[in-house]
């Protein structure tokens, strides 16, 4: 295990450097920031001023090695629109985020884990219908939907929850159940697909015929083989969830990764976009080894790389 | 003589398949006694392990039992609850399966599969029930069984898979084990030893053994009691010795007729011409009559029931007189 | 042909094969599992050699590794003096068509999602050259019906048929190349004895008709009498003693093989008479930790200090020069039975 | 309720403090950026003040921190201090105060936005007479500075010179109490302010990017003020609407063909119906307009009529230009900013209708600010066909001079397009003061309408906030950029 | 059973289990319905989709007052909401689909290629695949606009390649795991080819999973090619799809709830559709489970057994 580790987290190394670099690069491709940094009618001095003060003139491989140059002192640059530490902006955006994004997967796998193999239970059965459409049709809205008609129902005709925010509790629960639509439905379509075969597999009927009751064949026999393509569905949605729950921020302002990251393209601010992007890509990275240490977990094939 | 522990009436199951519902046990009656071992010899694909699969009612869901009835001690299982059901698996009844090469599952270790029974049935400690588990994998002659006990079934040969098999289905003494062809994928020292095991199984606890076999010779040696069946009927049953050596129904003599020790190498073994019926379309009258050396032309005509043909013996041949001075 | 003098020109050789696995730790702390040790193979043009041994003592890889599925740590496979691992291309293709294996799990070995006539005429798919396209139906059905089943089958699905039938289909696929070799693993294990014969029967007539050699696995050593002309016997991952069948079967040298033969039930129905088995004592070695010098000895009830301390290279006997044991201790030609 | 538990309402008693909610966070409150919207709106007359402010209402400058002031020469003014002013820290306000900040803003290395929006290439010298008196030089006359000089917000010398501070201190009536950065941000007031002391003990903004939202929070009692709305945001009976100085134009880019023909151009102006638009997609706001000038501000030209709505004209006059070969089916392009003001999208989708039937060939693009700003700022891309650009103008300080130069004069940042005499005009106007100078920018504006027709002007633009039942307060033109607190009332 | 007409009767066979599943030929008839609004839709009605009336703008839906175009009501320019919804079938779809199909055909055979051979293959497509992943799309799309000229490929190409990773991903996962089975070897031991094993063997079993994630990626897609419009990317008007109108309904989802509302109906009617189609052909595509598609109706086992026990 921990050789495995150590290896992925050295082949992690390369393509994180890669991604840095790439968003360096790219990120200088797409316009010169002055314009908005600037008054509309600053003047080419001005303009040749502010690029020189943040280095925008000189060649991008200069820019790039005095950035690495940085980052090795852990110093990630500052924030061209706020001026204050990029690596402040990002550490305090990205608690938020995680909080949310860790809550929401809590919830969709455990309520997927429980609705998909109920509908895997007797596939094509009512029940299956049922569970496969309505949280479809919930994964295909629009969440600004859910977010906005969460807002005006339950905050401001019957009062229960506050419209938006991050403190206290009940701050939570419009955010995460807008999050939580997609990922769950996507989840539950998948759970019942692993399910379905995973059940119809020979253990399971040794296991029923142990007398083993129906949650402990479903739960203890097939859910674990069935769990790897809903892993790696998961992992993949929780990823989209570090990376930004971006209309979710935006609606309930929350402050999160996400808008940060959009903001920071949107307005050029590359430095807090550069660290933004190393802070979601370690933690993509750590994210992956977790998944793939989750497959070694759940199954000794995988840990020892044996065939069968 | 004691009673039956299992008595199987008039058994029928039927399978979905696209071309329509087919019947693929049709009208099976057998029965066990307590320390007796039933061997249920047939042609491959003729519905021995949907027979059993039916009465530890495990079938797969394209399978369904149509008629009949299972009496396990006088209680009939097709009209218990799901949760009765669940309460015999395992003490009551309890089945080796034929894949043995799938029927574990690839992600718990053995031991924990092998602890499971005692979990659920004796509600041991997770400790306690490992503990059993090794010494289950102890009795069927598993190697470094304390050592192993945490091993994945991948781990293990074919072998030993089924013998773990065996383990888990011996696991609670059941009063029937149906043992579905239990010893295919072990050499003959460790079918020995399995064989052993069950016997004493059979004389210490009584267990009532349906043992589902190709290999004549371990039939010889184990069974009291043979039922043949021929394209999801019983054709034939009685004392093994007595059916093996003095065969009422022609299948059953083409059957004994096909071992090969008896042949030089290489020659050309004697089989039964020809295959079973498509199960979508048993022709009328007797379905081994295409097959069959002495069919007549009643055979064409008139499904042969069981009928007795000495002391415990039946067979389902309208010339079984033909066959008896052979 | 021209053949060496010496010795019969031999299809396939194994020499010095070994493969190690990797494991989860054992109690005895290690982790790899020498699945073979050294073994050596040979198999003439039309010629059946029998496999037989413990379960557990690397038969199945050993086939594996014939069919290249497993690349030996050590030693060469030898087709026709070439090695396979070193084809490439269309040569390795051709060497493909001519190597067939019927694989010991019938379940396992059959995709779930392709019907009996897909299955079956699965190989024909990369080598399109050997059955014309329009004829694939008719040949399908052909095999099907070759090992048993009806050609009403074909557009089953494995879980719709039985253990027997799903191993009959294993047979059709493997034979459906019309290969020069066939590895069988636990072929006939599921078969009634009825349709056993007619699959033996089957593979003999292949095998005077086209000169197919098979290696055969088996644990039914009364199958393995009838259609092997040498047999190898297996122990922990070595070849612990070969020969002609009647030899080995009649006049075992080694004493697992000898436990081997008296171990297996013999129908023997009018007498009822039990005969006389040595049952071994002891529990199997791990093969994770085996015991040094003789793999055998621990079970073995004529060991002797020697046994424990070198290992018995596998010799040939004086008076039969093709049957050799490898036992510090050979027994004499007492035959059991 | 529930929803009354957010954090305004628990960290002060809710009387006692109004609750404002913004569109988005200030990005720093940084006073020498303060002419960006974000920041202004918050900073300036809250936390820091300027020598002198402007009446949004008559556009009249009054004293602020500066008591009087006059101009002893073209170049050069004399400012008398307010004394006994302090700042939030309890240093005293004072001339080198006003000079340091003066000089901190304009022409310094920090990149002050309110130094180029403001003061562009003006150079000033600052000289500390006394204790309470200040004189500041220019190199060319400038009639207005203290128009210039309301926008340098005064921090004390302790204050960073070389780099922005995020927190500032200033001698306003709130100071900064907490910045909670990303959720909240608290201001108290000041005890030592030397002006009236506000109505409320403390403000509290929060910042919701969504319109509807930041409506709904007035509704379930989330917040008082809620800032920046559009029609659509379901503000309901809470909204108050009020003229927010911003017009909206289309800037035509008269040097390709077929825009560089005046008929054309005008009939672009003819062809679009200013009416309808606001009617459909303004929801009635807003006000058709005819210059980018609006009423308050000086230069405003009371003569120019919105030009009508007269396809049969429009169709007219481009037959006739492609009468005499221009190429009138080049495709042009409009470049439109999402969500530049409410409905941007659809608002484009009108002029191209229009101007489809109209007889010409229209594009759309909708851009991203910052891509959009590649055209809208000279050097404009290359390698452009002809465009129309969707732009808005908001002239916070009053004077047409932040208005014409940038946008009509040929060498403007925003100018795709002048003429000499436009330039003429514009530099002469520029030098004048008093009421010359409100005729000479009428003249230059007049001028360019009809001889020169660079833009399609829309709507004056309508702004939207909404006020919770328990505040009372009246937006006005500068509301968006500078939104005093003292100006708020509880209700009733 | 003559081989001869095997391919018939398999398609007859699909057709029989397609109807006797009434969700599964609901869901083909509105993907039909929807696959024929984005054929003629355009011809048919593309002038009055951006046929604006200003004086009569946001109507409400379900009244005919102003004919049967305005059933669903009009939007902010008085534009009939039917018309353009039809309309902006053909451009959604026409970036909707390549951009899934891209992504799915791409990601999934590489996934599959990378776990059959595991090793330095796999390992290489798993970190290729973090990369993208931790790469803000966002940025990818205004790099796209500056350094390219934007159009509705490019704008495929950015949603295309942003989804990669997530089929990349899961093929991989399931591939690796399939490789290691035992038919494998049995086809290797045919000499069959890598690729030849991958499509005959891996693919069926990998593909059902992926189809289930690719239908719900269809709204993703959808409604995410409608923010890339907003960067200047793609669909620009008076070029419509339903994620544009969406988008421009969200300002106004409380004073005219249908401009925004029938679009995204539009949406999740497709998408559901889709999704009930995968999963009805992940069951029929299954032999192991297709039976389960030819029950009767009012199938009760019980009922069943109680009819047939022999007399
Ligand atoms: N799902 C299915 N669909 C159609 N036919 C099936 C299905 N499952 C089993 N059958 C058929 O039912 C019959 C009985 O099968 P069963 O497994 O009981 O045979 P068996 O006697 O155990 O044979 P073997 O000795 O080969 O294991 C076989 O002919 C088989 O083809
Ligand atoms: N992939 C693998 N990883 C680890 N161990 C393995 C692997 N494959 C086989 N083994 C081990 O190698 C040994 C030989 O296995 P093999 O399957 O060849 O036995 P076998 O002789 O075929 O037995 P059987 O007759 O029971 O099938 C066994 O101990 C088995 O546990
Ligand atoms: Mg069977
Ligand atoms: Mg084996």
């Amino acid at each position: 295990m921990l050789t495995f580790l150590r290896r992925r987290i050295i082949s992690s190394a390369i393509p994180l450097v890669v991604v840095v670099l790439g968003v360096f690069y790219l990120a200088r491709l797409t316009g010169d920031p002055a314009n908005l940094y600037l008054p509309l009618s600053a003047t080419p001095e001005m303009r040749a001023e502010f690029a020189a003060r943040h280095g925008f003139d000189q060649p991008l491989l200069v820019q790039f090695g005095d950035y690495l140059a940085q980052v090795v002192r852990l110093d990630f640059g500052e924030s061209l629109r706020t001026a204050e530490p990029a690596a402040a902006a990002v550490l305090r955006a990205f608690p938020a985020t995680l909080q949310l994004a860790g809550a929401t997967m809590i919830l969709a796998i455990l309520g997927a884990v429980v609705v998909g193999s109920w509908a895997a239970y007797r596939p094509n059965s009512l029940a299956d219908r049922v569970a496969s459409f309505t949280s479809t049709t919930a994964a295909s809205m629009p969440d600004f939907w859910f977010a906005i008609m969460g807002v005006l129902v339950f905050a401001v005709a019957l009062g229960w929850l506050p419209t938006s925010g991050t403190e206290g509790a009940a701050a939570w629960v419009l955010p995460v159940l807008t999050l939580l639509i997609r990922p769950f439905g996507v989840l539950v379509q998948v759970v019942r697909g692993a399910m379905v075969t995973a059940l119809s597999a020979p253990y399971i009927k040794v296991a029923r015929s142990k007398g083993a009751g129906e949650l402990r064949v479903i739960f203890g026999h097939a859910l674990r083989n069935a769990a790897p393509p809903a892993l790696t569905v998961a992992g993949d949605l929780t990823i989209g969830l570090v990376n930004g729950a971006v209309v979710v921020e935006t609606i309930f302002g929350w402050p999160g990764i996400g808008k940060l990251m959009i903001t920071s393209i949107l307005q050029r601010d590359f430095a807090v976009l550069q660290a933004a992007v190393l802070v979601t890509a370690i933690t993509i990275f750590a994210l992956n080894i977790v998944i793939d240490a989750c497959y070694a977990l759940l199954d000794s094939r995988v840990r020892q790389g044996v065939t069968t | 003589m004691n009673d039956p522990v299992l008595e199987v009436d008039r058994l029928a199951v039927d399978i979905r398949t696209p071309a329509g519902t087919v019947r693929a046990v049709r009208e099976v009656s057998f029965s066990v006694r307590s320390g007796e071992t039933l061997a249920l010899l047939g042609e491959s694909g003729c519905g021995k392990s949907m027979t059993a699969q039916a009465i530890v009612g495990l079938l797969d869901p394209v399978a369904h039992v149509a008629g009949g009835a299972v009496r396990l001690d006088g209680t009939d299982l097709l009209t218990l609850s799901p949760a009765q059901r669940r309460r015999l698996a395992g003490p009551g009844l309890s089945i080796v399966f034929q894949d043995a090469l799938t029927a574990l599952n690839p992600v718990q270790t053995v031991g924990a599969q092998l602890a499971e029974p005692f979990r659920i049935h004796q509600r041991l400690s997770r400790r306690a029930a490992r503990a059993r588990a090794v010494e289950l994998m102890e009795r069927v002659g598993i190697p470094e069984p304390a050592a192993r006990v945490g091993a994945y079934p991948h781990q293990f040969s074919g072998g030993m898979r089924q013998r773990l098999l065996i383990a888990l289905a011996m696991a609670l003494h059941p009063k029937v084990l149906l043992a579905d062809e239990p010893t295919t994928a072990l050499d003959v020292t460790v079918q020995a030893q399995i064989m052993e095991l069950l016997r004493e199984l059979r004389t210490e606890q009584q267990t009532a053994l349906i043992l589902i076999t190709h290999d004549l010779a371990v039939v010889a040696e184990q069974a009291d009691h043979v039922a043949v069946m021929y394209a999801g009927s019983i054709v034939e049953t009685g004392r093994v010795a007595e059916v093996f050596s003095r065969p009422r129904h022609p299948y059953t003599r083409g059957l004994l007729d096909s071992v090969p020790a008896e042949v030089a190498r290489g020659a050309t073994l004697k089989s039964i011409p020809g295959s079973p019926p498509d199960l979508h379309s048993v022709p009328s009258g007797c379905a081994f009559r295409a097959r069959c050396p002495i069919a007549g032309d009643v055979c064409a005509e008139q499904r042969p029931i069981l009928v007795e043909t000495g002391p415990g013996r039946l067979s389902a041949c309208h010339h079984w007189r033909e066959l008896t001075d052979d | 042909m021209t053949e060496p003098a010496t010795m019969e020109a031999s299809l396939l050789d194994v020499a010095g094969v070994s493969k190690t696995f990797h494991v989860a730790r054992g109690s005895s702390g290690r982790n790899r599992l020498r699945a073979l040790d050294g073994v050596d193979l040979r198999l003439a043009h039309g010629e059946t050699l029998g496999l037989v041994g413990e379960s557990g003592c690397g038969k199945s890889t050993l086939a594996r590794v014939l069919l290249m599925l497993e690349r030996p740590d050590e030693g060469s496979v030898r087709f026709e003096g070439t090695d396979p691992f070193a084809l490439r291309g269309k040569e390795l293709l051709k060497w493909r068509r001519r190597v067939q294996m019927v694989f010991q799990d019938p379940f396992a070995s059959l995709n779930a999602r392709l019907c009996a006539e897909d299955i079956v005429a699965e190989p024909w798919r990369t080598h399109r050259d050997l059955v014309p396209a329009k004829e694939r139906g008719r040949r399908v059905a052909e095999l099907l019906e070759m090992v048993g089943l009806r050609a009403g089958d074909a557009r089953r699905y494995p879980q719709e048929f039985s253990g027997g039938q799903r191993q009959r289909l294993g047979i059709a696929r493997a034979l459906a190349l019309e290969p020069d070799v066939i590895v069988c693993d636990e072929p006939v294990s599921a078969l009634d004895l009825s349709v056993q014969a007619q699959v033996l029967n089957l593979l003999t007539d292949l095998q005077s008709r086209l000169g197919v050699s098979y290696v055969f696995i088996s644990h039914d050593l009364s199958v393995v009498r009838h259609v092997a002309d040498r047999v190898s016997v297996m122990y922990l991952g070595k070849i612990v003693e070969t020969g002609p069948t009647e030899q080995v079967f009649d006049r075992p040298r080694h004493p697992y093989t000898a436990a081997l033969m008296s171990a297996a039930p013999v129908l023997d129905v009018t007498s009822g008479v039990r005969r006389e088995r040595i049952l071994l004592k002891g529990e199997v070695p791990s093969p994770l930790d085996p015991p040094s010098g003789c793999r055998f000895r621990t079970r073995c009830w004529k060991a002797q200090d020697v046994c424990a301390q070198e290992v018995p290279p596998l010799e040939p006997s004086g008076d039969e020069p093709l049957h050799a044991a490898a036992c510090h201790l050979p027994l004499q030609g007492a035959a059991i039975g | 309720s529930v929803a009354n538990s957010g954090p305004e309402a628990s960290s002060s008693g809710a009387a006692n403090s109004v609750r404002i909610v913004l569109p988005e966070e200030p990005p720093t409150l940084e006073p020498c950026d303060a002419s960006l919207t974000a920041t202004g709106r918050v900073t300036r007359a809250n936390i820091t003040e300027a020598l002198t402010e402007r009446d949004p209402g008559t556009g009249q400058l009054q004293p602020a921190l500066a008591t009087e002031w006059k101009q002893g020469s073209p170049t050069e003014w004399t400012f008398t201090l307010r004394k006994g002013v302090k700042f939030h820290d309890g240093t005293a306000f004072d001339a080198k105060a006003a000079a340091f900040s003066i000089e901190r803003t304009v022409g310094s290395k920090i990149d002050c936005n309110v130094d180029g929006y403001v003061f562009g290439d003006v150079k000033l010298t600052v000289t500390v007479a006394d204790d309470s008196t200040l004189k500041v030089k220019t190199a060319k006359p400038d009639p207005i500075l203290p128009l210039r000089l309301s926008f340098v917000e005064i921090v004390p010398t302790t204050t960073s010179a070389t780099g922005k501070v995020r927190e500032p201190v200033g001698t306003g009536p709130y100071k900064i109490a907490k910045w909670d950065a990303g959720r909240s941000l608290r201001l108290e007031r000041f005890a030592g302010y030397w002006g009236k002391a506000p109505d409320f003990a403390a403000a509290e903004y929060v910042w919701r990017t969504e319109g509807s939202i930041r409506a709904a929070m007035i509704k379930s009692d989330e917040a008082d003020i809620a800032v920046g709305l559009a029609p659509e945001d379901g503000a309901g009976d809470s909204a108050v609407q009020f003229p927010n100085n911003e017009t909206s134009y289309l800037r035509i880019d008269a040097t390709k063909p077929p825009l560089n023909d005046i008929r054309v151009r005008q009939a672009i102006n003819y062809a679009v119906d200013k009416d309808g638009l606001v009617a459909s997609v303004f929801a009635g706001l807003g006000k058709p307009a005819a210059q980018v000038v609006p009423e308050g501000v000086t230069g405003h030209s009371s003569a120019i009529q919105p030009w009508p709505y007269d396809m049969a004209q429009a169709k007219k006059l481009i037959a006739e230009a492609k009468a005499d070969g221009v190429p009138t089916d080049t495709p042009i392009t409009i470049i439109g900013r999402n969500g530049i003001y409410p409905k941007a999208a659809e608002a484009m989708e009108v002029v191209q209708n229009s101007l489809n039937e109209a007889g010409l060939t229209m594009k759309i693009q909708m851009l991203d600010v910052n891509a959009w700003l590649e055209y809208l700022l000279a050097p404009f891309p290359k390698n452009i066909g002809p465009t129309l650009l969707q732009a808005q103008h908001g002239n916070q300080a009053g004077d047409a001079a932040f208005t014409m130069g940038q946008i009509y004069g040929s060498k403007g940042a925003q100018s795709s397009y002048g003429t000499a005499e436009l330039d003429d005009l514009i530099s002469a106007a520029e030098q004048d003061s008093g009421e010359e100078r409100q005729a000479a920018f009428a003249k230059a504006l007049e001028y360019q309408n009809k001889e020169v027709v660079r833009d399609a002007v829309l709507a004056h633009m309508t702004g939207i906030l909404a006020l919770s039942k328990k505040v009372a307060y009246k937006p006005n033109a500068a509301t968006n950029d500078e939104m005093r607190l003292a100006e708020i009332h509880p209700a009733g | 059973m003559t081989p001869v007409d095997a391919p018939a009767i398999r398609r007859a066979t699909w057709w029989r289990l397609l109807l006797r599943d009434r969700f599964a030929c609901l869901a083909v008839v509105i993907l039909l319905v929807v696959a024929a609004a984005a054929i003629v839709g355009p011809i048919l009605l593309g002038d009055l989709a951006i046929k604006q009336n200003l004086r009569a703008v946001n109507r409400p839906p379900f009244s005919l007052d102003d004919g049967w175009a305005f059933v669903l009501g009009s939007d902010s320019l008085g534009r009939s909401l039917l018309a353009r919804l039809i309309v902006a079938s053909r451009t959604t779809l026409s970036v909707a689909i390549p951009a899934v199909v891209i992504s799915l055909v791409v990601g999934s055979t590489w996934g599959m290629w990378a776990g059959y051979h595991r090793g330095w293959r796999e390992n290489v497509s798993m970190r290729v695949a973090d990369v993208i992943l931790s790469f803000p799309s966002l940025l990818l799309a205004v790099v796209v606009l500056y350094v390219f000229s934007p159009s509705a490929g490019n704008i495929i190409l950015v949603l295309a390649i942003a989804r990669i990773p997530i089929y990349l991903r899961a093929a991989r996962a399931e591939s690796a795991e399939l490789q290691s089975r035992l038919f494998v070897d049995a086809a290797r031991t045919f000499g069959t080819g890598s690729w030849a094993i991958i499509g005959r063997h891996v693919a069926p079993t990998v593909l059902p999973t992926l189809f289930t994630v690719a239908t719900l990626d269809f709204c993703f897609v959808m409604l995410t090619e409608s923010s890339l419009s907003f960067l200047g990317i793609g669909i620009q008007p008076p070029d419509m799809s339903w994620g544009l109108m969406v988008a421009q309904g969200r300002q106004v989802l409380q004073s005219a709830w249908w401009i925004a509302v029938f679009p995204g109906l539009a949406i999740v009617v497709t998408t559901v559709s889709a999704t009930v189609l995968a999963s009805w052909a992940r069951l029929a595509m299954d032999p192991g489970q297709r039976w389960r598609l030819t029950l009767p109706r009012s199938r009760r086992k019980n009922k069943a057994l109680a009819e047939e026990v022999q007399p």
